[in-house]
């Protein structure tokens, strides 16, 4: 019985959350990240001298939330996504960005907010499959144009992107998107939209998804991912990408609210916005900047031609503030269209 | 035998307090959150004290408007406005961009608050907005469990459907439905000639029989629903076997259908069906079969007559737990199933993480919990002794 | 007498092909008989039964049915009545549905159903119990019901596996008679299984002794008693005194014996000198010193019974059993006391010896 | 016996369905190739070395195993206790405990992860270890309560006399002959509440924070959101593990323990 209980409060403390950490930084994964800690992390750990530690995550706010209300923050510095930083940051979940340590001035227009300071682009645009159909559509307009570009299309799983690109494709003009989707009849334009090409649509969730679909002849034209597609490309895969479609965002670095490693998660972030880290890491990845010295550089845009700050004023950007606003009603209003 | 009952009593008060604790209080505090509505009160104290004594008709008083804009410029300093913004705009689309709009204007509004917000926004001068305000100052409302039914309060204050583009879950609740009897009826069917063939069996075979069913039911559920994940794959080898079987000539789409939602489900049911049936076979009389043949019954009027009635309660019981399960199934329509084959749990979870709301994930936990508690309150009614144990 | 009822020839049953549960059984059952299997369990009676009842089909041999070899015929088309071990009333019907079952099997209209089950209650005395569940009746009225459920489509035949089992005593004894008056009554032919002899002796018209797989004895209840074939018989219906004795010699239709003690005795029968086991029933030793039987014994211990005293007495090596009736001498008596004991020579009989053919 | 025979077949057909998919991964997770087909094109145990060799999977396996097994000594402590004082005490409110007790197994584990997960965050458990063990023996325990009060059941209250008769101390009457004859259905209920923590999926799914993936999390995330082909691999070693526990329950049932 004595045994049982010392094995008992043996297992209860393993449970138990460990008191002292080191400075943890949070991102996606893949192989972006183990570039990152070579070319970003570690240099920074060395130079000051700060024992750094780096995890993944599936860009879901949830745990971050948790880990604030219950006073138990594990992490320090994460990267996040645009409408998850807006809120978090009006619900007290991130930290605001000490300005005087990390220089506003050095980001791209839209590359800051109260909570975060850009880490990277990213976005969405039509690509297809060259060897199997040569041409292919290079507008939303022709996306829906089953005459001229028969086979199956896919498009992500959700309002967000989705209805601009309906409305896109019905000659909304880019400037006009968000104000005409703000707008009831905007809105039952879109989905009319949708639905007069649903018998060719389908709808991935997950971002490797149009990629392994169009690979396999399944689906004949597909937004997906800009990234995942120029990484393919670079690797020899026949693809086309449409940057005329392409719809972007940035994601942003944010602070953990109560974070015992405030000051030095700054100063992390200083470092990860910094211009020579960036061109470093230009130099061995693919990555679309927000600090607009790297992002406008003419030798960096010229060895990344698939690079997505190349082509962004070709391109619509995703609102924030549109989706914090409409997010929950649009959201689910296409669950209940797919349901229907 | 008092101090036998105290003695008794402190030997079950630590589980007591653990279920009451990390059970009981949660759920009661959960099914609250369906019908709470703190926010307003909570982040604008003073102007839900003055809307709750406004009897609602024209605009409210000057000083609810004083009380508005200082309220909101504090709460968007203390950053304490986005459970309200959320609150509000779940009920109205629109509102979240009002408030952060006039919170951030809070400076400038403090000189004739009322002529100032009405010219910031002429919503403010709307007697509409402010009666959705009144009616948010709680501290209950039925916005989530209308939401729940696809019904809302309409501006008049009246109960109206949502617009038809938006109804969602009385179609999620019928599917809902629909699936778990199906699922529930496939199962008691394919578990019958188990457990009555297991039944048959002499007591050593049929431990062994028994087994080749305790190890799905043992098995986790994620391991039976990731081997059906990888069988149903486009590449996977159930269409090779039909394409090697001539039975189809191109791989069939069988990930994200109902037939794979409801295939999986049964697999990972099943058992629940099999094991009551068998228990309750396996305890009747042999000697019953044998009278109702010497009395003149064949085979089919045995198993009409009395076979099936007997057995009864065990199927019963069997297909009630597979009910109760299948109704608030999450994990396997997730994963096998598409956006039509999603049910009411998969709708909680979406609230609960992806798109915070929890007056929705409660209200649609009720429902859920009040349909499982029909059900089992049925199941009952119809077998006296279901849920005690013999 | 008309052709057998029920006829086994050569009807043998084994479960694992190899030992016999049944030995070649020839069996003849007569029409309005009351035919009792009796014997310990495991002694095969149970599995004829079942045999004649369609539950087990024999390895070997024909069963007749009124002349009609019925090996193949399934249970339900056999038309016997089966009165089961613990009853088998189904749980989930009434009583009244209970007994409608069969003649629902046999498709008899609805008014006559009801009019039979009225009957059939009337005869068992279970009027007003027809709602009942059999969960809700005692054991004596479950048998009841099941008696009637037996008898109900007036079978020409009816079967019952230790039918009274499960019952106490007193509540056994009761429902003997009325098994007996319905008997007597219906005159219907009934094979009976049962292990406990004095009901065999009660209610049958002839018995048959099983023993491991066969048939040891048959005859009627007297014939077994007074003259059992075997000390199985012998020990296995009523309680009886085998003593070790050796012939010495014939005089007339008797053999003398000598006893354990060096008495000698005359007893009827034809063993040929040498070992035997004389067999003589307690009740019928007397006290006294009267013809040419007498027996001098030493008491070892006296039981008072109530309606009897049981002596338990030696003598030489053997121990014997003695009843007397209340109020007859030699009560009283202490042990170690001597004690003159007699007994008529048609009360005794003699018996190969045990071991020997 | 034709009725036989159809019958024998449809089990047979039935627990083919059962067993099939389960066994089917069993080659998938040797197959050489990223593409699993049956029969895969070539034989190796890469995705056991990918499995064995990766952070992720590894935590979330120690992961399971702390909280199965801090799960299973609070549950099983817990739950022993209860048991005893339910059999033992003539307590008023029986019924409604034993109520209270079944509520966490019929109410549907979306409801309870809903209710535990406002709950936790509300206490600050949520995203802890402690919280997830706290939340599994709410889960587990009733399972360790039917099992101890079964083998109750078939106790003759006679021995405790007995025992105390023949100078016993009720604390040595209880360590003596109570504990023994209930070990087995202690065990039982240990091995069910460990095998129900093991398993458990959606409460993790909302109440383990980040670096607390259990297996049953992992897989899911290895599923849904990155298709990873060492998942295989992955469910194949969680399935012996469960049988593992099928086979010390089957143990313990023919020794007396078990529920029903």
């Amino acid at each position: 019985m004595r045994r049982w209980i010392a094995g008992l409060v043996a297992l209860l403390l393993a449970a138990a959350p460990a008191a002292a950490r080191d400075l943890t930084v949070v991102a996606g994964g893949g192989p972006l990240q183990d570039h990152m800690r070579r070319v970003l992390f570690e240099p920074f750990a060395r130079a000051h001298n700060i024992p750094l530690r780096d995890a993944t995550y599936d860009y879901n706010i949830g745990p971050i939330r948790a880990m604030v209300q219950a006073r138990n923050v594990t992490w320090d510095v994460v990267m996040v996504e645009a409408p998850d930083l807006r809120q978090g940051c009006e619900d007290g979940i991130f930290e605001r960005i000490d300005w005087t340590v990390v220089p506003r001035e050095r980001f791209l227009p839209g590359g800051t907010t109260d909570c975060g300071a850009g880490a990277l682009g990213w976005g969405i645009a039509v690509f297809f499959d060259e060897r199997r159909t040569p041409q292919g559509p290079a507008t939303y307009a022709e996306f829906w144009d089953v005459q001229r570009f028969p086979g199956r299309r896919a498009l992500r799983m959700g309002a967000r992107m989705t209805l601009e690109i309906a409305l896109l494709s019905d000659g909304v003009p880019a400037a006009e998107v968000y104000r005409v989707l703000a707008t009831p009849e905007g809105q039952r334009r879109a989905f009319a939209r949708l639905d007069s090409l649903r018998p060719h649509l389908m709808f991935w969730r997950g971002g490797q998804q149009p990629f392994d679909w169009v690979g396999s002849g399944e689906v004949a034209y597909a937004v997906g991912f800009v990234g995942r597609a120029a990484n393919a490309m670079r690797a020899g895969q026949p693809l086309a990408l449409r940057w005329d479609t392409l719809l972007y965002a940035y994601d942003y670095w944010a602070v953990v609210r109560g974070s015992p490693h405030r000051d030095a998660a700054m100063r992390l972030i200083a470092h990860l916005t910094a211009e020579e880290p960036l061109r470093e890491l230009a130099r061995v990845w693919p990555i679309n900047p927000v600090t607009a010295a790297v992002a406008r550089d003419p030798a960096i845009r010229a060895a990344n031609p698939l690079m997505m700050t190349n082509f962004t004023d070709r391109g619509v950007h995703i609102s924030t503030e549109f989706w914090l606003d409409h997010g929950t009603d649009l959201e689910q209003r296409f669950t209940a269209w797919l349901n229907r | 035998m008092r101090r036998g009952g105290i003695a008794a009593f402190l030997l079950v008060l630590p589980l007591l307090l653990l279920l009451v604790l990390s059970f009981a209080l949660p759920v009661g505090r959960m099914l609250w959150t369906a019908v709470a509505d703190p926010e307003l009160s909570d982040t604008l104290p003073d102007t839900a004290a003055v809307l709750r004594a406004w009897n609602g008709e024209g605009l409210p008083p000057e000083e609810a408007f004083a009380h508005l804009a200082r309220e909101l410029g504090a709460a968007l300093a203390d950053r304490r406005l986005g459970p309200l913004a959320q609150r509000l705009n779940f009920e109205q689309p629109g509102l979240r961009a009002l408030l952060l709009r006039t919170a951030r204007a809070a400076g400038e509004l403090r000189e004739a608050p009322r002529e100032r917000l009405i010219a910031l926004d002429p919503r403010w001068g709307e007697a509409e907005l402010w009666r959705l305000l009144r009616s948010a100052a709680g501290p209950v409302t039925a916005l989530y469990l209308l939401r729940a039914v696809d019904l809302r309060l309409g501006p008049a204050g009246g109960i109206e459907a949502v617009a038809e583009e938006e109804a969602i879950y009385r179609t999620l609740f019928l599917r809902t439905l629909w699936i778990a009897a199906l699922v529930t009826a496939l199962c008691v069917v394919l578990a019958y000639p188990v457990a009555a063939a297991l039944a048959a069996l002499p007591q050593r075979l049929a431990a062994w029989g028994l087994v080749l069913v305790l190890v799905p039911f043992w098995t986790s559920v994620l391991v039976r629903t990731t081997a059906w994940f990888v069988l149903l794959q486009r590449e996977g080898p159930l269409n090779a076997a039909a394409i090697a079987l001539g039975l189809i000539e191109h791989p069939l789409q069988l990930i994200g259908t109902r037939f794979a939602v409801v295939a999986a489900m049964v697999h990972v049911l099943l058992p629940f069906a099999i094991l009551p049936a068998y228990a309750v076979m396996r305890r009747l009389d042999p000697a019953l079969p044998r009278a109702a043949a010497s009395l003149g019954a064949g085979a089919v009027a045995r198993f009409f007559r009395v076979h099936l009635p007997l057995s009864f309660p065990g199927v019963a019981a069997g297909g009630a737990m597979v009910f109760l399960l299948a109704v608030g199934y999450y994990i396997t329509p997730a994963l096998v199933g598409g956006p039509r084959d999603q049910m009411v749990a998969s709708f909680i979870a979406f609230f609960l993480s992806q798109t915070p709301n929890w007056g929705m994930a409660a209200a649609l936990s009720l429902l859920l919990l009040a349909m499982t508690g029909a059900a089992a309150l049925a199941a009952r009614a119809l077998l006296p002794g279901f849920g005690r144990r013999e | 007498m008309s052709a057998p009822v029920v006829h086994f020839r050569g009807v043998t049953k084994s479960y694992d092909g190899r030992s016999l549960a049944v030995a070649p059984l020839d069996l003849a059952v007569a029409e309005g008989e009351f035919l009792t299997l009796l014997g310990p369990s495991g002694s095969g009676k149970t599995t004829t039964l079942m045999m004649l009842a369609g539950f087990e089909a024999p390895s070997s041999g024909e069963i007749l049915l009124e002349g009609r070899v019925v090996n193949r015929v399934p249970p339900h088309r056999r038309g016997l009545g089966v009165v089961f071990q613990n009853y088998a009333l189904f749980p989930h019907m009434s009583v009244a549905e209970n007994l409608s079952f069969p003649l629902e099997m046999r498709r008899i209209p609805r008014a006559e159903r009801a009019e039979r089950i009225a009957r059939a209650l009337a005869t068992v005395r279970m009027e007003g119990f027809a709602d009942r569940r059999p969960a809700q009746l005692s054991g004596g009225q479950q048998q009841r019901v099941a008696l009637a459920r037996a008898l109900i489509f007036s079978p020409r035949l009816v079967l019952m596996d230790e039918p009274l089992g499960a019952l106490d005593r007193q509540l056994r004894e009761e429902l003997q008679q009325e098994i007996k008056a319905l008997h007597a009554r219906l005159g219907v032919t009934i094979l009976y299984v049962t292990h406990d002899q004095g009901e065999a002796l009660a209610l049958s018209d002839r018995i048959a002794v099983f023993r491991a797989g066969r048939i040891e004895q048959l005859g009627t209840p007297r014939e077994l008693y007074d003259r059992p074939a075997s000390a199985f018989v012998a020990g296995f219906l009523g309680e009886n005194n085998l003593i070790p004795v050796e012939v010495l010699g014939a005089e007339g239709a008797f053999r003398r014996c000598r006893l354990p003690d060096g008495g000698t005795i005359l007893v009827p029968g034809c063993r040929p000198p040498g070992p035997a086991l004389l067999v003589l029933r307690p009740e019928r030793i007397l006290p006294g010193a009267e013809g040419p039987n007498r027996l001098s014994a030493t008491v070892l211990g006296a039981t008072f019974l109530g309606d009897q005293t049981r002596l338990s007495v030696a003598l030489g090596p053997a121990t014997l059993a003695v009843k007397l009736p209340h109020g007859a001498a030699g009560h009283g008596l202490a042990r170690g006391e001597r004690i003159a004991l007699c007994f008529p020579p048609e009360a005794a009989a003699l018996l190969p010896p045990e071991g020997g053919g | 016996m034709t009725a036989r025979l159809l019958l024998g077949l449809a089990a047979a057909g039935v627990l083919l369905f059962l067993l099939a998919p389960i066994l089917a991964i069993l080659p998938l997770s040797l197959s050489a190739g990223e593409i699993l087909r049956l029969p895969p094109e070539g034989w190796s145990l890469r995705w056991y070395a990918a499995l064995l060799s990766s952070e992720r999977w590894l935590l979330a396996a120690r992961n399971s195993l702390v909280v199965a097994g801090a799960t299973t000594l609070l549950a099983g402590v817990l739950g022993t206790l209860a048991a005893l004082g339910l059999h033992f005490g003539r307590l008023p409110g029986r019924g409604a405990i034993l109520a209270l007790l079944a509520a966490p197994v019929v109410t549907p584990s979306i409801v309870t992860a809903a209710a535990l997960f406002l709950a936790y965050s509300a206490a600050g458990l949520a995203g802890t270890l402690f919280g997830l063990v706290l939340a599994h023996t709410v889960i587990s325990v009733p399972f360790v309560v039917l099992a101890v009060l079964a083998s109750l059941r078939g106790f003759d209250p006679a021995l405790l006399r007995a025992a105390e008769s023949l100078g016993a101390p009720p604390a040595a009457a209880f360590r003596r002959v109570v504990l023994p004859l209930i070990a087995p259905g202690v065990a039982a209920g240990a091995v069910f509440a460990f095998a129900t923590s093991f398993d458990e999926f959606i409460l993790t799914l909302f109440l383990a924070g980040p670096g607390q993936f259990t297996l049953p999390r992992q897989i899911y995330a290895a599923v849904r959101d990155v298709w990873d082909p060492t998942v295989c691999a992955a469910a194949v070693l969680l399935f012996l593990a469960s049988m593992l526990l099928l086979l010390a329950s089957e143990a313990l049932r023919r020794r007396g323990g078990g529920i029903g």
